[in-house]
């Protein structure tokens, strides 16, 4: 491990989690890392989360996948994915190979389903599980599990019981009140929060009069949900303990700064990654530049510097 | 054969007609490395809206000038912007990306149908001229512009059109069970729509030729990451993107 | 009454509010319709939605209201207005000269402030109460009532008691279930709902490190919400059988078709009115040339055209 | 004098200092009829982001050619557009906004900082050379590019930089009482950062002569529509873009 990658000024915590960047990936737009190999180098980058993960290979689903809506995309991808298994047997193994820790996000369709993927990969080279509650794209599980406190606390004891892993738990924007969920969630164990997952959108072709999505509704992601997502991160920041990595329409160093701002211990790069494949690693720089033109000489001292009464 | 991400500087842009225009960006080290039916992706405004690269066919590629070029339809937002750059102005571009045609083929015959033609120009520049057939459609005349440009690069043209105002009248399929009968080829490579490339492919199989087909599908990342570009293939998923966009066409199980 | 505006082809009937186009103006962004005078003819308009309205004239906030994001804008105007009183004796008269329906966008603390309120405005010259239960930047009632089924009932029933006029309810975007909420008010007598209403949001001046609006919060519209608008639309016309008005980002024809073929009745031109002034009145334009280019002789022939089985 | 939205072609941008441009464009209706004071609404782009129009005031008119100029500096986005729009392109533009500088004064003072120096240039114009006195004050002399521009519109020029390197050492309010005791001034027009106009307002309204400030909000429609730049007045609430930008330093409480 570089171990004073960023002289350390960095370095952040997240539930058990170390990085020494606060910088990781949105799951679903990253791959699994190794698709951008080519752009950056992966050991700058926090951490590596990869594609959401289910119990068994998932085809995702039919017809157009994704959309450009204005400063944002929605898509309906489905939690295409080759299973654990085959993450197991044939990606992990390349992933060891690289200096850093890895999340895998996953998706299951029962709370047990989530309990037994959470064992499988309670394995050396995964770091960290980010349960995936707030798919939009899946007709069972998924979103559901995320609007609902209830059953949200369900997959995170599901999971906790089932793994010797930080746990963090993804929310869904889609609630009414995210603090509510961020709250139940934490008391049920998990070691941080991630959030948030994409808006529920969709849109329609005018000349075919139809919905353009194969799944028909899909995921908004990008610059246009930015406010939404600070604001979320803001609220939660000032209920709950436990970490928050932010996430939602990071496209520069000073949109990450924003989320850290508001509360965030730590950022994902998501559709971003699509726009500039090398985001991931050059916005810690955009951090460090910040606060030498700040005069802060450590992260955590400007995480949630904008919340009331700091 | 790397991917890289690289500003180009725009040489030159082309007026073919109405609302296809051809660029010229000097970017050697996409160029000098890019296959035929390999892509780019590119970036036409640092702006929010639009957010997401383009993909664009190579079209020719000049290796000593350390130049490509795309020829691509004005549709919408992003390519209204992209007539719009000025020469000497630079674009944003990811490529080579991509799996592009096979080579091997020793008779190829090409046929292409549309913005479809983009990426047969530089497949024929890399097979030697007097072994090259093209069957072209279109559908007016005033669209095929792209016989100058395959004009000095293949040895017979075909050519349809749905009016009939120029060559046979009707799709490429008028003419290619016929061409097929001949025997003379050992390659087939279509890009086009996609009800005509499934059409061709039929055709091809049938006379018992391999048949390469080039599928577009919308893309968010280009890079094999994000599965926007996933389609149905022969026992397992294929990422358009990476895996193809040039697959052989028995490969393919949902268009 | 320009009685065959557009030939009578785009005339729609929102719960008994007759329009002789679809394209009304979206509660605070078109002021009283009179600033818009130099840019369009307010008769070529379907109707007039005019500022959120309070029984007691209100300042609104302190601090900056508004603030330009990813293809769209944060406001937290917070509802100034100069009072239902000033309204009836100032700007009525006014309106009254002119041809077009008005609806009057109301607010207030209590539902029975609400129905205080419509009381007031059930005179001559008013020709619909739209219900505002879900703005984000006041304090007291606003979002509060919008994000709960049952208080939102007790306000629709409160207007709903006390004028003669067409009811449409303004429902919140920023809820687990629109169409729980959209449901109730249809039970409770609403005449027609309208949506979206503004996201929660907010942006952070990262050199400042403080939120930017004097309200921290504020209401996210424009292009960038149309996504989620027109997913609320589509499900919320596939439960109701009142009509909708919808709005979210519009900013030319081809976005309010996506909402008619989604199932809006009607739709509502929001920010949109900053970047071209002319829009509420060049939009029908466009819907009609969309028609004759598809072949569709009237409106009611594609509302909806994009929902399952039509 | 009602409000228009045009196509306006630009006839030319000027460089005055490293971030600060000068732009002309051709917009008769509105250079016809824009008095001092009053601002435009322009949209610098047809995407969805940059969304907003911004405005800038008009800082000189030349009636006879049917062209407005304004002076701007680039800041973020917007503005970053605009200094690229070349010439004879369109841009689309709202104006004349807003309710100007009241044009009675005999004897007037002007004092101006920063981009606040741009509506003055016109106010300036408006009065005969021989009776307007300037106060410029500025970071450094490499800002004092505006000297030039008011050489042959104002009779004296105070000019104050913060550092010293050009003028008075200090900000205006260095100049400006020693000025005023000379009783010479029958109105005093300020428009600069908010500090700055408060401060002088005091002093102004002090020596007990009236003073016109210029304010700046964040604006959303510039029509008196969205009540996104409302501040408070004396016993009422006032929109800056309608009501304003210009007050009499009396009227505003809530600056
Ligand atoms: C591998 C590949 C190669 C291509 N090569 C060429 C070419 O050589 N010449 C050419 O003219 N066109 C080519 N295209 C299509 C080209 O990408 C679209 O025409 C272009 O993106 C339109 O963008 P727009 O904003 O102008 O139009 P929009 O209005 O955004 O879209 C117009 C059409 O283009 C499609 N499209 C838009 N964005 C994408 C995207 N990110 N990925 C895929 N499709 C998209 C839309 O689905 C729609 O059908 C190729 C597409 C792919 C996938
Ligand atoms: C009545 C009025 C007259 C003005 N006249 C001039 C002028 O003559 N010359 C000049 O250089 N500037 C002037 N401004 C300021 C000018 O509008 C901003 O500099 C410009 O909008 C910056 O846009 P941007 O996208 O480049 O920068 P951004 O990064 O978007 O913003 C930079 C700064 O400009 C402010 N700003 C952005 N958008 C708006 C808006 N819609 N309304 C008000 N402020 C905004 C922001 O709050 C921020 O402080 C004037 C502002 C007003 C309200
Ligand atoms: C194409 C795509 C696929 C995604 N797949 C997943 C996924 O598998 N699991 C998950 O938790 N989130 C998934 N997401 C959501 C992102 O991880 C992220 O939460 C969201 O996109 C917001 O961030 P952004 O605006 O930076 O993209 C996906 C997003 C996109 C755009
Ligand atoms: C500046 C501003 C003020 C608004 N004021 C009100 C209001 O008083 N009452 C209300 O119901 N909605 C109000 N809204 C919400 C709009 O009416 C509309 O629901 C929302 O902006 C979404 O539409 P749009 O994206 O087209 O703007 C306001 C929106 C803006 C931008
Ligand atoms: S476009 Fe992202 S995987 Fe192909
Ligand atoms: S900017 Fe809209 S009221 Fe002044």
């Amino acid at each position: 491990m570089v171990k004073n990658l960023y002289d350390n000024r960095l370095a952040v915590n997240i539930g058990g989690l170390k990085m020494l960047t606060p910088v990781t990936t949105a799951s679903g737009t990253f791959g699994f890392g190794l698709e951008f190999q080519d752009f950056l180098d992966l050991e700058k980058v926090g951490a590596v989360t990869v594609k959401g993960t289910t119990l068994e290979p998932r085809a995702g689903n039919k017809g157009q996948r994704a959309v450009e809506t204005p400063a944002g995309m929605l898509n309906c991808v489905g939690l295409e994915n080759p299973g654990a298994e085959y993450f197991l047997q044939e990606t992990l193994p390349k992933l060891k190979m690289i200096n850093v820790p890895i999340i895998v996000n996953i998706a299951g369709n029962t709370p047990e389903e989530y309990g037994e993927l959470a064992k499988k990969l309670d394995v050396e080279g995964v770091d960290a599980i980010e349960i995936n509650i707030s798919c939009p794209n899946v007709k069972q599980g998924g979103l559901a599990f995320g609007t609902c406190a209830i059953s949200a606390v369900q997959v995170v004891e599901a999971v906790k019981a089932n793994t010797s892993k930080p746990v963090i738990t993804k929310l869904s924007p889609n609630v009414t009140d995210i603090v509510e969920i961020a709250l139940a969630v934490e008391k049920a164990g998990s070691d941080a929060v991630s959030l948030i997952n994409t808006l529920l959108g969709m849109k329609i072709d005018i000349n075919k009069q139809k919905p353009i999505l194969g799944n028909v509704m899909g995921g908004l992601s990008g610059p246009a949900v930015r406010p939404v997502a600070v604001r979320m991160v803001y609220q939660v920041a000032q209920a709950v303990q436990i970490p928050i990595i932010g996430m939602g329409g990071i496209m520069c160093a000073a949109d990450a700064i924003e989320f850290l701002l508001a509360g965030a211990s730590a950022i994902a790069v998501g559709t971003g990654n699509f726009c500039d494949p090398r985001l991931a690693e050059t916005i810690s720089h955009g951090i460090i530049e910040y606060m030498d033109a700040k005069g802060i000489s450590n992260i955590h001292d400007m995480i949630g510097k904008a919340l009331p009464n700091r | 054969m790397s991917k890289t991400m690289v500003d180009a500087k725009v040489v030159c842009q082309i007026v073919l007609s109405e609302d296809v225009k051809l660029i010229e960006v000097f970017a050697p080290d996409i160029a000098c490395i890019a296959q035929p039916g390999q892509f780019v992706n590119v970036q036409v405004s640092k702006q929010a809206a639009p957010l997401l690269r383009r993909p664009f066919g190579v079209a020719e590629v000049n290796r000593e000038k350390g130049t490509f070029t795309m020829i691509y339809r004005i549709m919408g937002e992003a390519t209204k912007i992209l007539a719009n750059i000025c020469n000497n102005d630079f674009i944003n571009i990811i490529g080579p990306l991509g799996h592009g045609f096979s080579l091997n083929a020793k008779r190829p015959l090409l046929v292409g149908g549309g913005l479809g033609l983009a990426p047969l120009v530089y497949l024929a520049q890399s097979f030697s001229k007097d072994s090259v057939e093209i069957v072209m459609g279109g559908r007016t005349a005033k669209e095929l512009f792209w016989t100058e440009l395959f004009s000095d690069k293949v040895n017979i043209m075909h050519i349809t059109t749905d009016d009939g105002s120029q060559g046979t009248k009707g799709t490429v399929n008028a003419v290619l069970p016929q061409l097929l009968k001949s025997g003379k080829y050992d390659c087939v490579y279509v890009c086009g729509p996609v009800p005509m490339m499934q059409a061709v492919a039929k055709v091809v199989e049938t006379a018992g030729i391999p048949c390469q087909v080039s599928l577009e599908k919308y893309m968010a990342c280009g890079l094999g990451a994000c599965l926007s570009c996933s389609c149905g293939g022969v026992g397992k998923r294929l990422k358009v993107c990476t895996d193809g966009p040039v697959f052989w066409s028995t490969e393919v199980e949902e268009w």
